[in-house]
């Protein structure tokens, strides 16, 4: 029976946000290899599709002492406990599902139905409903990744990692008699495209991929650690204020208990 | 109207019962014949190819079998159809005196136009199925999906169904949706059917089967 | 005209009337179906709706219409399994509000999903693991029972009674009714108590979240129980409406105020279990999830905290206390205060565990957003609205629904 | 009665049995399968069609960065550009424009046949001709008013004055007989003139960012797009791993000055006076290098006039800045090893004031930091094109004696090149006639990047023909009467020099043609070399090339053909460059405006979210633009929270004001900011064009039209950072 199984892995992210200058290239990166759609006015943040979204968090200090840093956010891949992930679990058509063999937790647009419960589960804000038919201007569907299939309205989209990246990965390790794939075969859109080289992306697991250590810097931290959503994303930050604003802490809890 | 309630005891109790039973046998028996003969008829659009393929002579000519013309690239994707590419170090010239073989060359190889076959096996969009994975890794015979259309001396009809745009191969021929060979069908459950017994990649949280991603974009 | 449809022994409004008052409802509902039609064709766009309120008006209708409908499998409940005789006489009505408020909830559901023709896939490809997979199948079979405690309803029509078939098919059904009743009380059970679980599961919102007995969280019995509780109350308030509007009294006070004195000592030790709740929540849950419970509100520039009073004193312990006092329950404004009260109580918690679990903020950075509905959201939530009145108006004026009627009002 | 009855039982038993037939058909079932699987293959949703991928190496060319890129194709159709792996200037990386590129390809703004107006000028009213017949009318006009002996008059402005591009049109203007070729000034004309002034040499500025390990930014957007994108981007990370300490000198908190180690909120236009602060106390404390300065011509005029008029005391008020952090300022940087001061406000779109420019190189001189590693190197002029002089006839010689319009390179303005900020005032206060008949644009968007645009555009309806070889439907192509497009630039060859981008070792890139192109237009080289055939004799003659191709392949030469291969080539020249002190006799630029009727001084700042340039932004880049920058179409003004409760106004977040400057007005709204001085306003550059398309136009206000243009004294160009301003409240 496991035979036909592939090593088990568990794809992360670490994003340095010492590095990262919220230039918006990943955003962009992704929306362009995933063929995210544009609207002619994308001001209201409420209804506009980024898998990936930048947010500028404050320290909330005032001037000159005020500080602000980027923080990129993509769906956190949260392996909950055992796989069950926040939303996994909610879907009631199984559109969603968490996978062992990459810890990718999939979404399967033409299965979707549109019932929205899976975004209530999401605290990350990482999902994201096609309230409008995606239209391009005449000639620029042109540019469509036909690796990433277009989403049609009414239903739920997300971050995927770019699994298509992983699975096209898997055809040249097949055709070349592999089963395994390196490192650098499979890298999601804005890790690729980040200038500032902020993003790393890997397996978490495989003590050979660069993601390893880096989750273990003394900086590191995840967004909303104590919902026990257990995601995939590390942040290194050397600002504590930073690193405080990951999470919710009570006032008595003396913003101490990560340093 | 002096008796209303003889009269509805007459109607009621007699020749109704008959009647409504006659009436019912005749509803029955219509739309059975609308649901399993007309609606398959109205249901799929009938679709020549633009020029007849014979298959059975052409893997004779070849070394490879199939994978000759339907091969794979360096990149591990696969093929698929033929271009015009392939077949013009054959084709350049006007082959033997069929009159497909005539429209072939004079109308697509010479003019440079790619002929827009109609693929049988077509998978819909949000499918990301990988030959290679089926083919070199997992080993399985091209006829398991496709059955014997290689051993074909002609191109069968395409049959489209009109409201999903769907080759009616992923269906079946078969309207009630049964099957007696493995390439009849070619719908999810019969990908999911082969993956479970062989349990693919059975690492889905939710159903304990093979997980989404896994044949899906 | 139409007297041969008539139940016999009550009087009725000339038909003109009702054809007047026919067309104003039928207006609005043609409104609903526009706005309807209008979600179906164009998407949901056409809503206010979007993704911090992706849960929104029509969720909270839907999930408030069920509550309130719960008077039906309550009712039924207490007739036929605990044997409260005397509720025969507004066990009728109680199911036709129960099936006007499902079938209502299943209309907005299927405006609400993004792709209503994949709606059947909640069935064809279920998820055993959601609540809400639990809601659709105990909602649908529900609704089904419901069906079939209202067809006997139908068939009592004087015309369709006097086919032997009807008659007979209507007499058989009410001998077995208690069956369906039991089939009703223990479908209820399941569905208002996972849409209660609908929120309370959701871990990455701990607005919403509540911790629990084996797989159902707090809210799946809380939901239960408030349903048990109002839904009765509901079922009061629309009998004091139609009895105000067709100027005659339909049920006797002794009915009347044993649902009440039920539904009182429902909503007292429901009212009970929430404080209980809330007090778990705000001291044991929220804290380990770095909330204090403040922080959940502070930042609505609307109504803040306020909800929260609403909800439990307001809402809660004031109709209680009124409908658990006999002399509350026998002042005739007490009474439909409390059962006002009761029913905007339910519909508030409703609220507030559908949109705010949404909308609270759970990411230190991000913030409260506002949300007004759009016409079409609005339209669509007053269609069911007009479509009951409608159902209402049609099955009082042809439909025995009022056994007492007859008694109370005697057609000289 | 009786029949009626019979007959309702009769169709109600023909009903019933008719559904329970259909239900045990195949129809319901399959009919309820198949609308659902219609509703996940829409018919307009569009599902992109599967092929064999390819990849196509080229050069960015979006903006002077040069960074390599490579682009998937499927098919014959480009689907997504990602950075070139190797290249020496972005290694893999990639900015969020070039990024997106393909909207600009395959988008709704491209022209798509040659265009003719048919409206009033600017009204972007046209009608479609054929490249024949817009490039007879073209070559007949510049025909006759060459034969009238006007062939000054004949202007032209390229978007940049190097490459084979810009040259072949200045090649054509040198033949034709007119001297007015322009090019867009930017931050490099600026520095191009101090390192004239300072070390006499021609050349560009490279800054060795990747080996300095103190950096002193004087309002530079260093991750803003200051320079090559990618590579500075690269080059913060890097500093980040190596704890290199990087200090921001800005009014406003930039990207950059947050990720920066030390953010100094000075006074905004008092940067130079800064800068020569610091240069007071390595002076006094004897910090700099004084073996290379000591012996530089100037030096001791300029310690006189900086020890005089620079102590910290005289310029704390100037400045806002105490004595101990410009102290502290000097030890830190004399006491790197490998300091390194840069300026450029911004993303260097602007030139800036020589003042300021040479304060900040005269830290540099005085670190002794200059061609050393770390620091800023001399790169001489590209030389790779080196065409055979023409021979001009008489018509063109009399053309070239002429005076420039714009004055660049008389005796009151001897150091610029060119000053197209001084045509639009030339072309409005000339009496009678224009003295600009006919314009050429290349690659450039005056109409919008110019300061106090509404005078430019006034200016450009003024000018009887104006040609435009732009690709995109731009602000100033709707000013033009012909349009003669170019190839969007993923489907043509051009060379793409890095020379204006601050790179220490600048790259020569070649950019290929990705897809074919796509629509009915022409690559400008081959427009020119058309337009100078048709003007035949000398003009023809100095075009010996049978098209644009040709002529690259032969200027390229022996670079050709690894050019070909690898799409770049790395250039290792340097040139020697004595140092001297120039006596500082260019003065610092103020605002515009009064300051009792304008109370704060409105800055305009880069992001780079938002491309200003000749490019229009994309609807990608739009689309990152946070909510509190644009909402709808209302573009924010950024205000402290203490300047924003003033006496009559009581501004909270999302107000509607009225910002008014001496050169206009505009309705904005308040976005309340601890990250800004307080005193000073700001709004992004980038927003508020009028052409494009709708997921551009109309959205917030163009900068450029509030604020006027402020003449440096030392260059004569443009050196405006801000101007004066004042919000009152409007009602919404």
């Amino acid at each position: 029976m496991n035979k036909q199984h592939n090593k088990a892995k568990k794809f992360g992210m670490v994003i340095d946000l010492d590095k990262c200058t919220g230039c918006g290239a990943c955003m962009v990166a992704c929306m362009a290899e995933n063929n995210v759609p544009f609207k002619a006015d994308e001001t209201n943040k409420l209804d506009s599709i980024t898998w990936l979204r930048v947010y500028k968090l404050t320290n909330g200090k005032s001037f000159p002492n005020a500080d602000f840093c980027y923080l990129p956010r993509p769906c956190m891949h949260c392996e909950g406990s055992h796989g069950h992930s926040p939303c996994v679990s909610v879907c009631p058509a199984t559109a969603t599902d968490y996978s062992h063999e990459t810890g990718i937790v999939s979404q399967i647009y033409t299965r979707c139905f549109g019932c929205r419960y899976c975004m209530a589960a999401c605290p990350y804000h990482a999902r994201y409903f096609n309230w409008w038919d995606p239209v391009w201007p005449e000639g620029m569907e042109k540019y469509l990744n036909p690796n990433v299939s277009v989403r049609m309205r009414g239903i739920v989209e997300k971050c995927s990692f770019c699994y298509h990246r992983y699975q096209l990965a898997m055809e040249k390790a097949y055709y070349e008699g592999r089963r395994e794939i390196e490192e650098q075969e499979y890298q999601t859109a804005c890790t690729q495209a980040c200038p500032a080289g902020a993003i790393v992306f890997g397996d978490l697991d495989n003590p050979e991929h660069a993601v390893h250590e880096l989750k273990k810097n003394p900086n590191a931290f995840r967004l909303l650690e104590r919902l026990g959503t257990n995601p995939k994303v590390y942040y290194i930050s050397s600002r504590e204020w930073v690193r405080q604003a990951g999470d919710n802490y009570l006032r008595q809890e003396g913003k101490s208990e990560k340093n | 109207m002096s008796k209303p309630v003889d009269h509805k005891k007459e109607v009621l109790g007699d020749g109704s019962g008959g009647f409504a039973i006659l009436f019912f046998l005749l509803g029955l028996v219509a739309s059975l014949i609308v649901g399993w003969v007309v609606y398959p008829k109205l249901l799929y659009s009938q679709k020549n190819q633009p020029v007849d393929f014979n298959h059975a002579l052409h893997i004779d000519l070849v070394d490879e079998g199939c994978e000759s013309c339907h091969f794979f690239r360096e990149d591990g994707t696969y093929s698929g159809v033929p271009k015009l590419a392939q077949c013009i170090g054959c084709h350049e010239e006007v082959q033997g005196e069929t009159k497909d073989e005539a429209i072939f060359v004079e109308q697509y190889v010479k003019q440079g136009r790619e002929v827009p076959w109609l693929i049988y096996a077509k998978q819909p969009d949000c499918v990301f199925f990988s030959h290679v994975a089926h083919v070199k890794a997992g080993g399985m015979d091209c006829v398991t999906c496709h059955g014997h259309i290689g051993e074909s001396a002609s191109l069968k009809v395409y049959e489209e169904n009109r409201i999903t745009g769907y080759s009616r191969d992923i269906w079946g021929k078969n309207i009630s949706g049964l099957k007696t060979n493995t390439w009849d069908r070619m719908k999810m459950d019969d990908c999911s059917e082969c993956h479970e017994e062989k349990g693919v990649n059975a690492t889905s949280v939710q159903t304990g089967k093979g997980a989404c991603f896994v044949c899906h974009k | 005209m139409d007297s041969a449809l008539i139940p016999e022994g009550v009087k009725r409004c000339s038909v003109g009337k009702f054809l007047i008052f026919l067309g104003v409802v039928g207006a609005v509902l043609l409104w609903g179906v526009f706005a309807m039609l209008l979600c179906w064709i164009k998407g949901l766009n056409q809503t206010n709706m979007n993704d911090y309120y992706g849960f929104a008006l029509w969720i909270w209708a839907d999930l408030a219409v069920i509550a309130l409908g719960g008077g039906a499998f309550f009712t039924g409940f207490l007739r036929y399994i605990i044997g409260k005789d005397e509720l025969k006489n507004i066990i009728n009505y109680a199911v036709l509000i129960g099936f006007i408020c499902y079938s209502s909830a299943l209309l907005i559901l299927a405006i609400d999903i993004g792709q209503p023709l994949r709606g059947w896939f909640i069935f064809w490809h279920a998820n055993v693991h959601s609540m809400l997979t639990e809601v659709a199948f105990c909602l649908s079979c529900y609704f089904g029972v419901l069906t079939i405690e209202y067809l006997p309803l139908i068939l009592e029509n004087r015309q369709l009674e006097k086919v032997p078939f009807f008659h007979h098919l209507s007499h058989n059904m009410h001998e077995i009714m208690a069956v369906f009743a039991a089939t009703g009380a223990f479908l209820s059970f399941f569905h208002q108590g996972s849409l209660g679980g609908v929120s309370g599961v959701l871990f990455g919102r701990p607005f919403g979240y509540r911790e629990g007995i084996f797989i159902w969280p707090w809210t799946f019995f809380l939901f239960t129980w408030s349903a048990a509780a109002c839904g009765p109350c509901f079922t009061i308030l629309i009998t004091k409406i139609t009895e105000k509007v067709t100027r005659k009294k339909l049920v006797k006070d002794n009915v009347i105020e044993l649902l009440a004195k039920i539904s009182g000592w429902m909503l007292a030790t429901y009212t009970i279990a929430k404080i209980l709740d809330t007090w778990y929540w705000a001291s044991v849950t929220a804290p380990s999830k770095g909330f204090w419970v403040l922080d959940f509100y502070s930042n609505n520039p609307f109504y803040g905290p306020w909800i929260l009073v609403l909800e439990i004193i307001i809402c809660g312990v004031l109709p209680a206390l009124i409908l658990i006092t006999e002399s509350g329950r026998k002042s005739k404004p007490a009474l439909l205060l409390a059962v006002i009260l009761a029913a905007i109580g339910v519909s508030v918690n409703r609220w507030v565990m559908v949109l705010q679990v949404m909308a609270v903020p759970v990411m230190p950075f991000d913030s409260w957003y506002m949300y007004f509905p759009s016409w079409q959201e609005i339209a669509t939530t007053i269609l069911p609205v007009a479509y009951g009145v409608i159902l209402i108006g049609l099955s009082h004026r042809y439909l025995p629904i009022f056994p007492q009627e007859k008694e109370l009002n005697p057609v000289d | 009665m009786k029949v009626s009855r019979r007959t309702f039982l009769s169709i109600g038993s023909f009903i019933v049995g008719g559904a329970a037939g259909t239900a045990l058909s195949p129809l319901p079932w399959k009919l309820t399968d198949d609308l659902s699987i219609w509703t996940q293959n829409w018919p307009w949703t569009p599902m992109p069609e599967r092929g064999e991928v390819s990849y196509v190496n080229s050069v960015c060319t979006l903006c002077p960065g040069g960074c390599g890129i490579s682009v998937r194709k499927v098919n014959d159709r480009a689907v997504k550009i990602e950075g070139m792996k190797g290249h020496p200037v972005n290694d893999g990386g990639i900015c969020i424009l070039g990024l997106s590129g393909l909207q600009l390809l395959y988008g709704p703004t491209r022209i798509k046949t040659p265009l003719k107006r048919v409206g009033e000028k600017g009204q972007g009213k046209f009608k479609k001709i054929s490249w024949d017949e817009a490039l007879k009318e073209v070559a007949e006009k510049l025909g006759t008013l060459r034969s009238e002996g006007k062939s000054h008059t004949v202007a032209c402005v390229s978007g940049s004055a190097c490459g084979t591009v810009p040259q072949l049109l200045k090649r054509l203007l040198t033949v034709y007989g007119s001297p007015n070729f322009m090019s867009v000034p930017t931050m490099q004309d600026a520095y191009a003139v101090t390192l004239k002034l300072m070390h006499g040499v021609d050349a560009c500025p490279g800054f060795d960012v990747e080996n300095a390990d103190f950096i002193l930014s004087f309002g530079s957007g260093i991750i803003e797009g200051w320079g090559s994108t990618v590579r500075m981007f690269k080059a913060n990370s890097a500093w980040q791993d190596k704890k290199i300490k990087v200090v921001q000198i800005e009014s406003r908190m930039s990207n950059t000055a947050a990720k920066a180690a030390k953010w100094i909120p000075a006074r905004p236009g008092s940067e130079g006076v800064l800068a020569l602060g610091i240069a007071y106390m390595m002076l006094r404390d004897g910090l700099y290098k004084k073996e290379v300065c000591d012996s530089a011509a100037g030096f001791e005029d300029f310690r006189k006039t900086v020890s005089e008029n620079y102590a910290p005391e005289n310029i704390a008020a100037a400045t806002g800045i105490e004595k101990e952090t410009i102290e502290s300022l000097a030890k830190e940087f004399a006491g790197a090893a490998s300091p390194l001061a840069i300026c450029g406000r911004g993303q260097g779109h602007t030139p800036g004031s020589q003042y300021e420019f040479m304060a900040v190189h005269a830290l540099n001189a005085l670190a002794g930091n200059i061609n050393k590693a770390g620091g800023v190197f001399t790169v001489p002029d590209p030389k790779y094109i080196a065409w055979a002089e023409p021979e001009l006839d008489e018509t063109a010689q009399k053309g070239m004696s002429s005076p420039r319009i714009d004055g660049a390179g008389s005796e009151t303005y001897p150091h610029a090149k060119s000053l197209l900020n001084r045509l639009p005032p030339a072309i409005l206060s000339a009496q009678g006639e224009c003295p600009v008949q006919a314009l050429l644009i290349s690659e450039a968007n005056p109409c919008y990047t110019l300061s106090d645009t509404q005078t430019v555009k006034k200016a450009f309806a003024k000018i009887p023909f104006v040609v435009s070889f732009s690709s995109y439907m731009d602000e100033t192509a709707q000013y033009a009467d012909i349009i003669l497009p170019n190839h969007a630039y993923l489907e043509r060859l051009e060379d793409a020099p890095a020379y204006a981008a601050g790179l220490s070792k600048p790259v020569i890139g070649l950019s290929k043609p990705v897809v074919t192109p796509q629509f009915d237009t022409k690559h400008t080289g081959d427009a020119v070399i058309a337009l100078a055939k048709a003007l035949g004799d000398k003009v023809a003659a100095a075009f010996p090339w049978e098209s644009y191709a040709a002529c690259l392949e032969e200027t390229l030469g022996d670079k050709w053909k690894s050019l070909n291969e690898k799409c770049f080539a790395v250039v290792e020249e340097s040139i020697e460059a004595p140092l001297q002190f120039f006596k500082q006799e260019c003065k610092p630029v103020f605002a515009e405006g009064d300051e009792k009727q304008y109370p704060f001084v409105l800055m305009p700042y880069d992001s780079i979210r938002l491309a200003n340039g000749f490019i229009g932004n994309t609807p990608f880049l739009t689309k990152t633009v946070p909510d509190t920058v644009l909402r709808k179409n209302d573009i924010f003004v950024e205000i402290n929270p203490k300047s924003a409760g003033g006496d009559s106004l009581s501004l909270r977040e999302g107000s509607a004001v009225m910002l008014t400057t001496p050169k206009g007005s505009a309705k904005v709204r308040v976005h309340l900011s601890e990250e800004i001085m307080p005193g000073v306003i700001a709004i992004p550059r980038g927003l508020g064009h009028t052409a494009y398309d709708k997921y551009l136009a109309g959205k917030g206000i163009n900068c450029n039209e509030l604020i006027g243009p402020a003449e440096d004294s030392g260059s004569g160009f443009d050196a405006v950072w801000g101007i004066r301003a004042k919000l009152s409240s409007v009602s919404i």
